[in-house]
């Protein structure tokens, strides 16, 4: 048992609870915690990733041992696909802590916000390296309430309201997941990812726990804001600091939204196609929709939010495309192509939509405003932010040399190879509207004349939030590196083993 | 926030601490009978809420004492995740270990580490519930001023 | 068999009360509720007939128990529901300070 | 016993309609803690006595915070007339429950009867768990225990949710 998967919680809840203690003694106690608890959890996420490969590492917490091959305990699990998704927690997480130290200067009580900040960390970590499905419940609740919170950090009319209207269908989601977890504990009389999957039996008569995959599929959906269940995500990820935004739309809807979901209905469920086909659907009704809405908007933080909702599309129609594939039992190699695809788009996005989001707050830090059409000409006077924001805009466009075009390629192909011919014309025809959109971005906010008026001087942003935005568009260009033969084998494709293989993860954990 | 009339006040003193006491016996007893750290924790706030509302304070000493309970609740936090990881650190390595000796079953020392979380996750939520009543109430004085 | 459906009908009268009211408070409440329902389901299923409640007496251990597994699960859930009900009343009495009204329709700064 | 929790159980129904249909929001409030209440005694009848304690005063701090909460605000719902919208989110709200009580009707039937439960990972919270973890309480024996990493998470969670309420309660947030 390694004793590292534990500490992956133990470090922040103690980092945030150490600075509500301390943070009033000593002066910038809070920063330089926050910093140095987000960092050494990035290298621990790191060592997993270069340290897991196709092994499956389990904690039992407790120490207690399974009785008749029937977990008793928790489970802490970290496999391939874990470690991905607890590098890009951790990593974004240490850059927006270090952009946070120059933006948050500008807000009262900062100790709540890196306490806040460390408690939502620790709740990601803790969902996304659990075995437990009533274990993901309480650590989604830990960070779902410090986002509740942290949106809200302003105290402004909009953040109260965008923070009301996000606890609320957070809520709702938190009780349709929890009246699921007792709908399946009814079934099959545990909680273990592993177990339940066991005593679910391989296929069969699948009646009896539809409804507990509707309820998850809406639960987790909400959280994740695929398309009907949207209405929160444009309000919440405008209103909060933009730190926050990058955390919420890089990292928490994939953490506790995407990534539970595939979990649950690869390794948990037994894949079927009525659910696949519902899932397929909803990722392209959110890729189409969102984009569509993204272009009216005039508000950053807006348009960035909405393009969150179609990139996730893409991830969920892949993904689901796979599942399709897979439910049928037919081209096994097309399925592990749709959901390679799918996560490689899932990290870079979380990439290039941090960047993007980190980008708009060191615009909004520097003119004070939000609205394009009150910006122009800011080439000149903030020329770091402008050549990062270039660089995630063609990244999340789909441009050759970034990351973005060979996730969305895999995906495009992967699709025509599995004969949706109509879906990989949709995701063409949607990269090309996003680009139109960031090009709108780009020209408004940079490069048109500045409107005629009086100008307070308009310098470029601190050192802190520039070495965050430097550090992740170096990460946008080497992350196109994943695609090559020899790193793709060694990162990408123990995760999708671990998904494609119906039955290796449940029969690993038991077996053990 | 004013305080009550003279007959409740007098009467909340009496009632209070036996609440009090009672929120500590359902706590030291959450190994052998219902209750625990939770509800004793509930209660225990409850007998402070109780001598706030019929006492009523002055604002400046309500804004000493919630920084207080944050303090409280975040050291109690601290305690039991120190609990939970002196597993770890001891030779089995193990989080979240009992490794305390048990004892025999239904003494009040009894149960290893149990009683231990018990008392300290009692403090910790008794302190939150109050410091969330001392924050609505400071609100409300801090904006009626 | 049919206390289930009376649980999940409390569950869905709540359901009901958060997507069609419009009042802050009123969705809170309804909130409340799809919470009770929950929390009265995982009793339910925890639930054996002739079972007693799952405290040892060394001097006479009984046989049969009710699952005492949905009840540890219950109090964890109990407290996560006091917690969200806290954070939802504070931002309630923020928003009546700055909007004075609970009417969501008469708050709506944020649109699109 | 199972016509016993019926009973309240279809008393709760009542009470959490009148809660969401009453205009005057104190009563609301009020219907909304008698159905709590009534869980007390639910959870009594069903061997439940850790959670009637922790319902019971947990329930009491919910209401005291909520009335609380409208005694400072506005007491009267504005009131409502049907308009587009209105009908819109009210047609809404049925096309979801019948979805949901369509699934339940198709799940329901092939599940285990009332009060006929079998055992699976529980099974070791009671055989010998008073040996393993030495606490006659089998429930705290759960929780501290066998699953004592969810309570460090839940009283996380009523950390987090302080932190959460004092963040929301600053009257300033820019310097």
């Amino acid at each position: 048992m390694n004793p590292l998967i534990p500490l992956l919680v133990v470090i922040p809840l103690a980092g945030a609870f150490l600075i509500m203690i301390l943070g009033r003694f000593i002066r910038n106690f809070n920063k330089i915690l926050a910093s140095v608890v987000l960092l050494l959890l990035a290298i621990i996420s790191f060592y997993f990733l270069f340290n897991t490969g196709d092994k499956i590492s389990v904690y039992k917490v407790g120490g207690w041992e399974a009785v008749n091959s029937i977990p008793i305990g928790i489970y802490m699990v970290v496999d391939g696909f874990t470690a991905i998704i607890l590098c890009i927690i951790n990593l974004i997480g240490f850059l927006s802590v270090f952009y946070s130290i120059s933006y948050i200067a500008k807000y009262t009580s900062e100790d709540f916000f890196y306490a806040l900040f460390c408690l939502m960390i620790a709740g990601m970590n803790g969902v996304v390296a659990s075995g437990d499905i009533f274990n993901i419940f309480v650590f989604l609740e830990i960070s779902s309430i410090s986002s509740y919170a942290l949106v809200a950090f302003g105290v402004e009319k909009q953040q109260l309201e965008a923070s009301f209207k996000y606890q609320v269908l957070g809520g709702l989601a938190s009780f349709l997941i929890l009246f699921a977890i007792g709908f399946l504990y009814w079934r099959t009389k545990t909680l273990n990812i592993a177990d339940i999957r066991t005593a679910l039996g391989s296929g069969g008569d699948r009646k009896f726990y539809i409804m507990a995959e509707i309820m998850l599929l809406t639960g987790f959906g909400l959280k994740a804001a695929i398309m009907p269940f949207h209405a929160w995500l444009p309000d919440a990820h405008s209103s909060a600091p933009s730190p926050i935004s990058a955390m919420l739309s890089g990292v928490l809807i994939k953490a506790v939204g995407i990534y539970v979901i595939i979990r649950l209905f690869f390794n948990m469920f037994v894949i079927n196609e009525e659910m696949a086909v519902l899932i397929t659907a909803l990722g392209t009704i959110s890729m189409v929709i969102g984009v569509f809405l993204a272009i009216g908007q005039w508000d950053i933080k807006r348009l960035l939010a909405y393009h969150s909702i179609s990139q996730m599309g893409y991830v969920v129609m892949s993904v689901g495309i796979g599942m399709i594939l897979m439910s049928r039992g037919i081209r096994h190699e097309v399925a592990t192509l749709a959901v390679t695809g799918g996560i490689f788009h899932l990290i870079n996005h979380a990439a290039f939509k941090g960047l993007l989001f980190l980008n708009a707050g060191a615009i909004e830090y520097s003119t004070g405003t939000r609205d394009l059409k009150e910006m122009g000409g800011l080439a000149k006077s903030m020329p770091v932010t402008s050549a990062t924001s270039f660089v995630a805009s063609l990244s999340i466009s789909g441009i050759p040399p970034f990351n973005g075009f060979f996730s969305k390629l895999i995906i495009i192909i992967a699709a025509v190879m599995a004969h949706f011919y109509l879906l990989a014309a949709l995701a063409g025809i949607v990269s090309i509207i996003t680009l139109a959109s960031f090009l709108k971005f780009q020209r408004y906010a940079f490069y048109n004349k500045e409107p005629d008026k009086e100008k307070k001087e308009i310098r470029e942003v601190p050192f802190p939030m520039l070495f965050s935005m430097i550090v992740l568009s170096i990460i946008c260009l080497l992350l196109s590196l994943l695609v090559f033969p020899g790193i793709r084998e060694t990162i990408l494709t123990p995760a999708t083993d671990i998904l494609t293989d119906p039955s290796k993860y449940s029969t690993y954990i038991i077996g053990l | 926030m004013k305080g009550m009339t003279t007959i409740v006040k007098q009467t909340t003193k009496l009632i209070a601490g036996m609440i009090f006491m009672y929120g500590i016996y359902v706590i030291v007893h959450g190994h052998l009978t219902p209750g625990g750290g939770f509800a004793g924790g509930v209660i225990m706030a409850g007998s402070f809420i109780l001598l706030i509302l019929a006492y009523g304070s002055d604002f400046l000493k309500l804004l000493k004492e919630e920084s207080g309970t944050t303090m409280y609740e975040n050291l109690a936090m601290i305690v039991v995740l120190f609990l939970a990881v002196s597993g770890l650190l001891l030779g089995t390595h193990v989080f979240f270990l009992n490794w305390i000796p048990k004892g025999t079953v239904g003494h009040l020392v009894s149960a290893g580490i149990l009683p231990l979380y018990n008392i300290f996750v009692g403090i910790e939520v008794a302190a939150s519930i109050v410091t969330i009543f001392l924050a609505l109430i400071i609100f409300k004085e801090e904006v009626s001023k | 068999m049919i206390v289930y459906w009376l649980c999940f009908i409390l569950f869905l009268v709540g359901l009901y009360g958060v997507i069609t009211r419009r009042n802050l408070i009123k969705i809170a409440i309804s909130l409340s509720i799809m919470e009770f329902s929950t929390f009265l389901f995982f009793a339910l299923v925890g639930y054996s007939e002739g079972g007693v409640a799952p405290i040892v007496d060394p001097a006479d251990p009984v046989k049969l128990y009710v699952d005492p597994l949905p009840q540890a699960l219950v109090l964890t859930a109990i407290v996560i529901g006091l917690a969200t009900t806290a954070l939802l009343m504070a931002v309630i009495i923020r928003i009546y300070r700055k909007y004075g009204s609970l009417d969501i329709r008469e708050i709506k700064n944020l649109r699109g | 016993m199972e016509i016993a929790i019926s009973v309240i159980t279809g008393f709760m129904i009542i009470g959490a309609l009148y809660a969401i249909h009453a205009r005057d929001l104190l009563s609301a409030v009020i219907a909304c803690g008698i159905v709590g209440y009534s869980l007390v005694i639910c959870f009594l009848l069903l061997k439940a006595p850790d959670l009637a304690i922790v319902q019971i005063v947990v329930e009491t701090i919910t209401l005291i915070i909520m009335v609380a909460v409208v005694l400072d605000s506005s007491r009267e719902e504005a009131f409502t007339k049907l308009d587009r919208q209105g009908y819109f989110t009210a047609i809404t709200g049925i096309v979801i429950i019948v979805v949901f009580f369509y699934f339940m009707k198709i799940s329901v039937a092939s599940l285990d009867p009332f009060g006929e439960g079998t055992l699976r990972m529980a099974h070791s919270y009671i055989e010998g768990a008073t040996e393993k973890t030495g606490s006659a309480n089998l429930v705290t024996g759960v929780v501290f225990d066998f699953r004592g990493y969810d309570t460090l998470g839940e009283a996380t969670v009523l950390v987090t949710a302080v932190l959460g309420v004092l963040t929301i309660m600053r009257i300033k947030g820019k310097k």
